[in-house]
């Protein structure tokens, strides 16, 4: 089967989903979630067989790549999604509050079949090599992102979120085509392999100009300063779901592209030293702003959207140090990152949303008592906790342990010191959940309910964490390390 | 293209530029835009780009423009209220994109484009050997080796490559625009029942 | 004759009013035209790279093509832009930026 | 048997929390603990199920545990007894249980499994297990001024242990060495002498975080003082040494680099033992005096540690690591005793404020003994472990002198040997507060009741344990002697 | 013999470890196994003395591949064997004598534990073949004094005490280590035979640092030996029981600096030593110590106080004996003191026994009839440490180190002679106003004469005081220590006058009186408050001290953790709160940002080289 099919499925499946939401009861809407699920599933298991294309279908392995980092991402993005509408399934009830009646789930239909939507932009992302593939299914994902986001229609918080979301995004798209042209004006060309050869002394500050337009909006979508504005406010403001897909799926797509962006030139020896400098500059910055902002945080979520800022700055940090003298590429530290990053944050949204239904709220006072009312659920948000820290022992640890290893190795000292101030921040301020579970008590003392789905997912993505946490391993296996 | 439509047509697009961003009352900010985008339409033709041309007329200042006025009638929106700008935002908004500018003519500024940043006059014999590439009995060759006035088929062109070389990135571009559809029939949905 | 860099710097100054327009204005419909004026300098930008980029004696359609695919992005973007703006004012009975500050910190 | 010392304390801390018996369970785990760790330390053959297994191929990275020289058995000893003593003393609060006792066990499984590590990746990871652990205890169940305490205990942790991952990252880089196994990289060397410099600031201020270094001290006395008696014990008496352990371990690799530094390291160890030994003298709570002296007396391991740098190699100065770990040995079990008794005082009289205590003797003469040794101890009087560590210690700073001018290291080991006279003060003016004089209402017989059997037996064991090393120095001293070839570990199959 | 000698170091330690663990209950069995083992010592001594042979021998204590090592051994010689005998006679004796004195005591166990364990720490000081063993011992009995001065803790003065002698002992021990350290580095070696051989080997020292390293090393012996200006704690130390002052107090463990020092000068050679800078201070120390503590003890009240000064003065005559490089002369007397101070302080326990826990003589008076034999054989005492010529023991000790004096230096002659007078003086007003007359208080009047296991050791140590000077039976137990031929000399006649004057003086003002005449005088106040040094040290620790360590927790409170720590924490999140203001919430505040953003990057990637 041609890789090309992978990406169909999932869409055909969306149509096939949008369809069937006209014809379902109200009642029955979740379904489509099912087997939006079922769907991604079978998807993921057809990329173990996808076949590449043959050389000589130039209209698609110009736009197409298929090597093991677009296959990771590929199946990335389909688990991602798979969590997504797994979380969507737990967090209905609030999602058809406020878009029709609560009672009713009318109008939650479409938002499992945009994740599908998404979901194939995204895998077409992380094949794309090719300014112009990249730059619609970019596009396709952030339309369909500004809809997720602003899908409460009925939630103030939501619309306001939507309409930041819509108009940065526009505006980093607006950067991102100019970028674009400076870049393809330079160059003559669109296809990044080809500038990649295109590259000399005098059209190095066009290109370099464009690249920076382009970083710019890369920047945007992984929420990285000094594009980072968006990020606390959209996250607060979308339903959890969208926000777990925006930090998880959504960033994960931008650093793919970034890293294929990024490649031509800063292996270029004209270019590269500047590219570094301007990402080591990003990187701390990045780091230095999401972990400090995040300390006078009171909202979990929103703790949550500058610990994603901060995630964003980790990761750049291997990518500014790019390929020097490692056993591991920049890519696969990227993806090894961004896997890890996956599983704990996906546990700590799942966590937010059992705390959310049961209290309505979102603040890190919400988790008071959690300790007494629900002791499992309270170990494993510590775990989840530690991980997203960086505790040795959880996953968490290693991600940010290969990050700081290529940066180290490659000699970025501020950005490594500016990680030191970041990770020691990082562990007040996550650790504040620990003491409002732990330290403090909660008025209301009754046991919490947890939704079996949600808290089996827990149960996987904790285990997961303390697996990974001694034996990664098996993580390299899926990044073909 | 002659300096002076050049001049003529870029002084409208910016001057429309300007209003847009001057003009309090969102209508006439449409408007603004719309001499704006006559104004570029004006270049494109200049630079032989008579399809994007004709496309910025038609999309933008007729199907894009007439949404945004439609939205702002049917919102009923007034001027921006008396308390208008702040003299800070206005600073920045001066400022910042200035600053921009003085980058952009630095970028330009840093590499003489020279012989190949002049203006050619796409000829007759240049476009007979780029006719080799198609065949003899598309329309593409024959407008191209038209023996009276060889005309550039530029929608042709653009045309051959999308469906061709661009089928995939076009493909994407059509679920672009189902989820478009389907987004703005969301957002702008009514609930069947309201809710309590 | 106009000369590439006369392009490159008129659509250059486009870009820039286009972001003073986002930086200044508080009506979010006048933003988002704002927003489609930078597009719109981005696709002057690449039809100028393009027609000076002469191959083989013919514009390079390249550019050009994506100049389409800009333009159709934009027409999505507006699109779904214009309904949440619409929505937005169903919920709120306001466009204007500065009420939009109920998430901050 | 370098697994199961850790297994046994990490699964009986997952059966407490999925709700076994809290106290006999932990009991149990950690008698048992003790048995096979003194057993395979002195006894057994211990490179029975020392075992690699590698989690990560690039960088090369071995879940590795045995025992890799002397230093780590004498290391692993002290763990076992501390973790005994911790989870036979204090009284956990009504209703915590749980946490209580899973919490000790992950501690001490922490502070046993970075001994145990042969690979520098989990020698790191494995301390970082006690930070939630000791958050938590601190936060939840400590006295005084808790919460800022359990903050800053964890930042200082994070901190330093960042900083220091940045040394070990970049010493493995720089090493070229292929894995992260001590033997394979003890093996390497760095060529470059930057990097060496580097590599050796980084590691002096990270393990110097750890270990209370000034003036990154701030963060030991408050946390030791309001952390429930067990955590105060595993902190100070284990959980510090793995900085000292570390740097000892890694020193060969950094040596060179390690001499541009040496001054500066004099200077701060002088800090800790002059500096912070005034602090302790201006204590007013007993707890805090502890907290303070523990701190203080980093500053002598330190001492042979500098005289190592000074001599330049393990074989220069054979004197200096024999005494750093046999006093590491001796403070761990002497400021465990301590914290665990004056837990006791404060249960016995709800107070530690020096001011109000006093003629605790003559109700408590048990417990009025074994602090008095305690005291005793840590104030280095001959026959009790201290003394060997420090008396050599000493001997170390003066091993390179040969009757010409002083060198720094000796002007060092001059200095501080006044604050031998600073800690006996502290101390005995402490003591004296406490269990001398005429009692007053809540220190007298009818108020206060001496030790129980029971409760005597964590006391009564680390007790003898300062005695045996005390009187014979040689049972530790021989554990080093013996191993200076590395036990090679068997290479599991990949 | 070699096990023997173990068994004289290990026995006191058995009986210590065993009264602990096993009998505490058992008060007079403990106190019997105590004062078992003392005699068995004291007979094991004997049985050395008259052993034929010098012999050393050691195991490793603390071995390490590449250093010798730190060895436990014992060095049997003369001087050793012969200081063996002091301590454990006097310790036997002071055993017999506890076992009466402390009978009633509840914690009767606790005290014989601890005189065992003292005794166990003296034998190693004196048996100890190298300097680190001695120092273990030197802290060991530095532990055991202060668990017998706080033997009453529960008294605060006694606490106070205990903690006092402790730690103005660790002060000394602070300068002992560095001696010990640096003399290692210059010799190469601990052990003392080894010394002479081990400097005569080593090139390239520096003669200024091994007289810093002798005086260090003296240091240590000041701490113990009580000498100015770490004198303070002895008198101090009179809080404990009184068997315990005589024993420790008195003859042996204050002596002990003395030995160290004795052992010290012998194993290097007083040749070396002389030639060594510095080195004439300690004579001075041990001159103005034994002048001072002479004035002090005139004004004192309390009949231990004035022993205990005499004491100090007595061991200051020791220590300048030694400085004037004569340390046969100070062990002569050393063991000379021992008996008589001993008998002294045996006799005065026996006085306050008597008198029910009263130690001011100014309420004694009167002894004379109800205690016969203990003002006999205080008197025997008290005349010995006068040095009354020829039929005491303490004339001829201290005949010997005024001729050293008189032979090396004239001024400290001078002072040796002071304090022999002085030394009459005082002891006869203590004499006069507690055995004669008649009793000034209620408690001296119902004073009754002790038992027979009190007076029996009186009676022994009065006939030793008398005759253990006399060089044929100082050539049996102590033929170590040189008797200098005596002869008529200004040594002779020096002491000769010093007792007379000394007696004449006391007589005059004490003989009949009830209260001191001198006491209104301005300098005998202050020889009364001990040249306010106590003062002086108090004052000295609190501001010095203490107010030094409240400045450096303060500052260490302010700087480090509230301005540099709590600073970088402010300021982290200062700067957290600072960019969560940017966040406003406002999308034209995110687009400027945006903007200035989109300038950085462009500035920095295209314009930065």
């Amino acid at each position: 089967m041609s890789a090309y099919w992978l990406e169909i499925i999932v869409l055909l499946g969306g149509l096939v989903l949008l369809l069937a939401e006209a014809f379902l009861a109200p009642k029955q809407k979740h379904h489509l979630a099912s087997s939006a699920i079922f769907i991604l599933v079978f998807t993921l298991l057809c990329l173990f067989f996808a076949k590449p294309f043959s050389v000589g279908n130039e209209e698609m392995t110009r736009f197409y790549a298929w090597d093991s980092s677009a296959k990771f991402f590929k199946g990335f993005t389909l688990i991602a999604t798979i969590l997504t509408l797994l979380l969507a399934l737990d967090y209905r009830r609030i999602l058809s509050k406020f878009t029709a009646n609560p009672d009713s789930e009318d109008g939650t239909g479409e938002y499992y079949c945009l994740f599908l939507f998404a979901c194939a932009g995204m895998m077409w992302m992380a094949s794309a090599k090719d300014l112009v593939s990249l730059f619609v299914a970019l596009e396709l994902t952030t339309i369909t992102s500004y809809i997720l986001v602003g899908f409460m229609r009925r939630n103030v918080g939501s619309l306001e979120a939507g309409v930041k979301f819509l108009i940065l995004g526009a505006l980093s798209t607006g950067f991102l085509v100019y970028g674009i042209s400076w870049i393809y004006g330079a160059t003559g060309t669109t296809d990044l392999a080809l500038i990649g050869e295109k590259i000399n002394a005098d059209n190095s500050t066009y290109l370099l100009f464009g690249l920076s337009l382009i970083l710019i909006s890369l920047a945007f979508k992984v929420g990285a300063v000094p594009m980072h504005l968006w990020v606390p406010d959209v996250y607060q403001g979308a339903p959890t779901p969208t926000t777990a897909f925006l930090s998880i799926a959504s960033k994960a797509s931008g650093f793919v592209i970034a890293l294929r962006v990024i490649e031509p030139f800063i292996t270029d020896p004209l270019i590269g030293s500047k590219v570094i400098f301007i990402l080591a500059v990003l990187a701390g910055a990045t780091i230095l702003l999401g972990n400090l902002a995040a300390i006078p945080q009171k909202n979990f979520k929103r703790l949550l959207a500058y610990s994603s800022i901060a995630n964003a700055g980790f990761i750049l940090l291997p990518i500014a140090a790019w390929d020097t003298g490692n056993d591991l590429s920049s890519t696969q530290v990227v993806a090894f990152y961004l896997a890890i990053y996956l599983i704990t944050t996906f546990a700590a949204f799942f966590i937010l949303a059992v705390i959310h239904r049961q209290s309505g709220s979102d603040d890190i006072t919400a988790f008071e008592g959690l300790g007494k009312r629900h002791p499992a659920l309270a170990s494993m948000t510590a775990v989840i906790i530690a991980a997203l820290a960086g505790l040795p022992l959880t996953a968490g640890f290693w991600g940010k342990f290969l990050a700081f290893k290529m940066a180290v190795t490659a000699g970025l000292w501020i950005p490594v010191i500016l990680g030191f101030v970041g990770v020691a921040a990082g562990f007040y301020y996550y650790f504040q959940i620990i003491r409002a579970m732990y330290w403090r008590s909660s008025l209301n003392e009754s046991p919490l309910q947890v939704r079996p789905l949600s808290f089996w997912v827990i149960v996987t993505l904790s285990a997961l964490t303390l697996i990974l946490g001694i034996w990664p391993q098996p993580v390299y296996w899926l990044i073909g390390g | 293209m002659h300096s002076i439509a050049f001049y003529l047509f870029a002084l409208l697009a910016i001057t429309g530029g300007i209003f847009l961003v001057a003009f309090r009352n969102p209508v006439s900010s449409a408007l603004a835009m719309v001499l704006s985008f006559v104004g570029l339409a004006g270049l494109f033709i200049g630079l032989n780009a008579y399809f994007v041309g004709i496309v910025q007329i038609l999309v933008y200042a007729g199907a894009i423009m007439v949404l945004f006025i439609f939205i702002i009638m049917l919102l009923d929106l007034n001027d921006e209220k008396p308390v208008k700008f702040k003299s800070t935002t206005v600073l920045a908004g001066v400022i910042i994109p200035l600053l921009l500018v003085v980058q952009i003519l630095g970028v330009i500024q840093s590499h003489n484009t020279g012989d190949e940043g002049a203006f050619k006059k796409i000829t007759a014999s240049s476009m007979a050997i780029s006719a080799k590439e198609f065949p003899e009995d598309s329309a593409i060759h024959k407008s191209l080796t038209h023996p009276k006035s060889p005309k550039l088929p530029d929608t042709n062109l653009i045309g051959h490559a999308i469906f061709t070389r661009y089928n995939f990135p076009l493909q994407i571009m059509g679920v672009l625009l189902l989820v478009a559809t389907m987004g703005v029939v969301i957002l702008s949905k009514r609930s069947s029942k309201k809710a309590s | 004759m106009a000369s590439l860099n006369e392009f490159l710097f008129i659509s250059g100054l486009l870009f820039a009013i286009g972001l003073a327009g986002v930086i200044i204005r508080r009506n979010i419909i006048v933003i988002f035209m704002s927003l489609e004026l930078m597009l719109a300098a981005a696709s002057l930008t690449l039809v100028a790279f393009s027609r000076f980029h002469l191959h083989e004696g013919l514009p390079d359609y390249n550019g050009q093509v994506f100049v389409f695919f800009i333009i159709t992005v934009a027409a999505a973007e507006v699109a779904v832009g214009l309904a949440i703006i619409v929505a937005l004012y169903r919920a709120r009975q306001t466009i204007n930026v500065e009420d939009l500050t109920s998430m901050r910190g | 048997m370098s697994i199961l010392l850790i297994l046994i304390p990490i699964l009986a801390a997952i059966a407490i929390l999925s709700g076994g018996k809290a106290r006999s369970i932990a009991t149990g785990a950690a008698a048992l603990n003790l048995i096979i760790g003194l057993g395979s330390v002195f006894s057994f053959d211990h490179s029975v199920w020392n075992f690699s297994w590698q989690v990560l191929s690039q960088p090369s990275i071995h879940l590795a545990l045995g025992f890799y020289d002397g230093m780590s058995m004498i290391m692993v000893a002290l763990s076992a007894l501390v973790l005994f003593a911790a989870v036979m003393s204090g009284k956990c609060p009504e209703g915590h249980e749980k946490l209580w006792y899973s919490s000790i066990l992950f501690i001490g499984a922490g502070g046993l499994g970075a001994f145990l590590s042969t690979d520098l990746f989990f020698f790191y990871a494995f301390h970082e297990l006690a930070l939630i652990p000791t958050f938590l205890m601190i936060g939840m169940l400590g006295s005084g001024e808790r919460k800022e305490a359990a903050w800053k205990i964890t930042i200082y942790l994070a901190l330093g242990s960042i900083i220091l991952l940045a040394g070990l990252i970049w010493l493995v880089a720089a090493s070229g060495s292929e894995t992260w196994l001590f033997e394979d990289l003890l093996a390497s060397t760095i060529a470059d002498s930057g990097a060496q410099k580097g590599i050796a600031l980084l590691l002096i201020i990270g393990f110097g975080v750890l270990i209370s270094l000034f003036p990154f001290h701030s963060w030991a006395a408050p946390a030791y003082a309001s952390a429930p008696a067990p955590v105060a014990m595993l902190h100070a008496g284990v959980l510090k040494k793995f900085g000292l352990y570390g740097l000892i371990r890694l020193y060969p690799m950094v040596a060179e680099g390690m001499q541009a530094w040496l001054s500066l390291l004099i200077v701060l160890l002088l800090c800790n033992i002059l500096w912070v030994g005034f602090v302790t003298l201006n204590q007013k709570r007993l707890d805090m005096m502890l907290g303070n002296s523990s701190v203080m007396h980093m500053g002598y391991i330190f001492l042979a540690f500098a005289a190592l740098i000074e001599a330049g190699s393990f074989e220069a100065n054979p004197l200096a690591k024999p005494a750093a770990v046999l006093l590491m040995f001796a403070h761990g079990i002497s400021i465990a005793l301590l914290f665990m008794l004056t837990d006791t005082i404060r249960r016995k009289t709800g107070t530690v404020e020096l001011a109000e205590l006093g003629g605790l003797a003559k109700a408590a003469p048990r417990l009025a003994f074994l602090f008095g040794l305690g005291a005793m101890a840590s104030i280095g009087l001959p026959g009790l472990a201290n003394f060997s560590g420090e008396v050599l210690v000493f001997l170390s700073g003066f091993h390179a002198y040969d009757g010409g001018g002083l060198g720094c290291v000796q002007v060092a080991t001059i200095l501080a040997l006044w604050g031998v006279v600073i800690s006996a003060v502290y101390m005995l003016r402490a003591y004296r507060q406490t269990f001398h004089g005429p009692a007053v209402k809540h220190t007298d017989s009818s108020h206060v009741q001496d030790f129980g059997p029971f409760c005597q037996i964590p006391a009564a064991l680390l007790a003898i344990a300062l005695l045996v090393v005390g009187l014979f120095p040689n049972s530790l001293l021989n554990l080093l002697k013996a191993s200076t070839a590395p036990a090679p570990c068997e290479q599991a199959a990949e | 013999m070699n096990s023997l000698a173990w068994l004289l170091l290990g026995l006191p330690l058995l009986s210590a470890v065993v009264i602990h663990l096993g009998l505490k209950r058992l008060q007079s069995v403990s106190a019997l196994v105590a004062t078992a083992s003392a005699g068995v010592t004291l007979l094991f001594s004997i049985i050395l003395l008259l052993s034929e042979g010098d012999f050393i021998t050691s195991f490793n204590w603390a071995s390490i591949a590449g250093f010798e090592g730190i060895k436990i051994g014992l060095e049997l010689d003369q001087l050793s064997k012969g200081m063996m005998l002091i301590v454990t006679g006097v310790g036997f004796l002071v055993h017999l004598f506890s076992l009466a004195y402390m009978k009633y005591d509840q914690a009767k166990a606790r005290y014989f534990a601890g005189l065992a364990l003292f005794m166990f720490s003296m034998t190693g000081i004196v048996l100890a073949s190298n300097f680190i063993m001695m120092f273990i011992f030197w802290e060991l009995v530095g532990l055991s004094s202060y668990l017998l001065i706080g033997h009453w803790y529960d008294k605060d003065s006694a606490a106070d005490a205990a903690k006092k002698a402790f730690l103005t002992n660790r002060i000394g021990d602070f300068g002992f280590m560095i001696g010990i350290l640096m003399l290692w580095g210059i010799a190469g070696t601990f052990t003392f035979s080894e010394l002479a051989g081990g400097l005569a080997a080593s090139s390239g020292y520096s003669i200024t640092l091994l007289g810093i390293a002798v005086l260090c090393i003296f240091a240590g012996a000041m701490g113990k030996s009580a000498q100015a200006p770490l004198h303070v704690w002895l008198p101090d130390a009179m809080e404990g029981p009184t068997p315990v002052s005589a024993l420790i107090h008195a003859a042996t463990m204050v002596a002990a600096g003395v030995f160290m020092m004795a052992r010290f000068y012998t194993s290097i050679g007083t040749e070396v030593i002389e030639a060594l800078w510095g080195v004439q201070t300690i004579a001075w120390i041990g001159g103005i110590t034994s002048l001072l503590a002479a004035l002090m003890a005139t004004q004192q009240d309390d009949i231990k106080k004035i022993l205990a000064y005499s004491t100090l003065s007595q061991l200051g005559y020791m220590v300048m004996a030694v400085g004037l490089l004569s340390p046969e002369a100070g062990m002569f007397h050393l063991y000379t003191h021992a008996w008589f101070k001993a008998l002294l302080f045996l006799g005065s326990g026996a006085v306050i026994y008597a008198c029910h826990h009263e130690q001011n003589i100014w309420k004694m008076g009167g002894l004379k009839k109800t205690m016969p034999i203990t003002f006999i054989t205080f008197g025997i005492g008290t005349l010995a440490l006068c040095g009354f010529p020829f039929i005491t023991s303490g004339f001829w000790s201290k005949e010997q180190i005024l001729e050293t004096a008189w032979l090396n230096n004239k001024p400290l002659f001078l002072i040796a002679a002071l304090v022999a007078f002085l030394t009459t003086f005082y002891m006869f007003r203590l004499f006069f106003i507690a055995f004669l007359g008649k009793s000034r208080s209620e408690k001296s009047e119902h004073a009754k004469e002790v038992g027979p296991l009190m007076f029996t050791p009186l009676i022994i140590l009065a006939i030793l005081a008398l005759i253990s000077g006399f060089s044929s039976v100082a050539g049996i137990i102590a033929p170590s220590f040189k008797i200098l031929e005596f002869h008529i000399g200004p040594a002779f006649i020096a002491s000769l006058l010093a007792v007379i004057l000394g007696f004449l003086f006391a007589f005059k003002l004490y003989a009949k009186t009830d209260e001191d005449p001198l006491a209104g005088h301005k300098v005998a106040q202050v020889f009364r408050h001990k040249f306010y040094l106590d003062e002086a040290y108090a004052k000295i620790i609190r501001y010095g001290q203490d107010g030094l360590a409240a400045f450096i927790h303060f500052f260490d409170e302010l700087i480090i953790n509230g301005l540099i720590v709590g600073g970088f924490s402010r300021t982290a999140g200062g700067i957290g709160r600072l960019f969560t203001r940017l966040q406003s919430g406002n999308l034209q505040g995110y687009a400027t940002l945006f903007g200035i953003g989109v300038l950085l990057v462009i500035y920095i990637t295209v314009f930065v080289s």
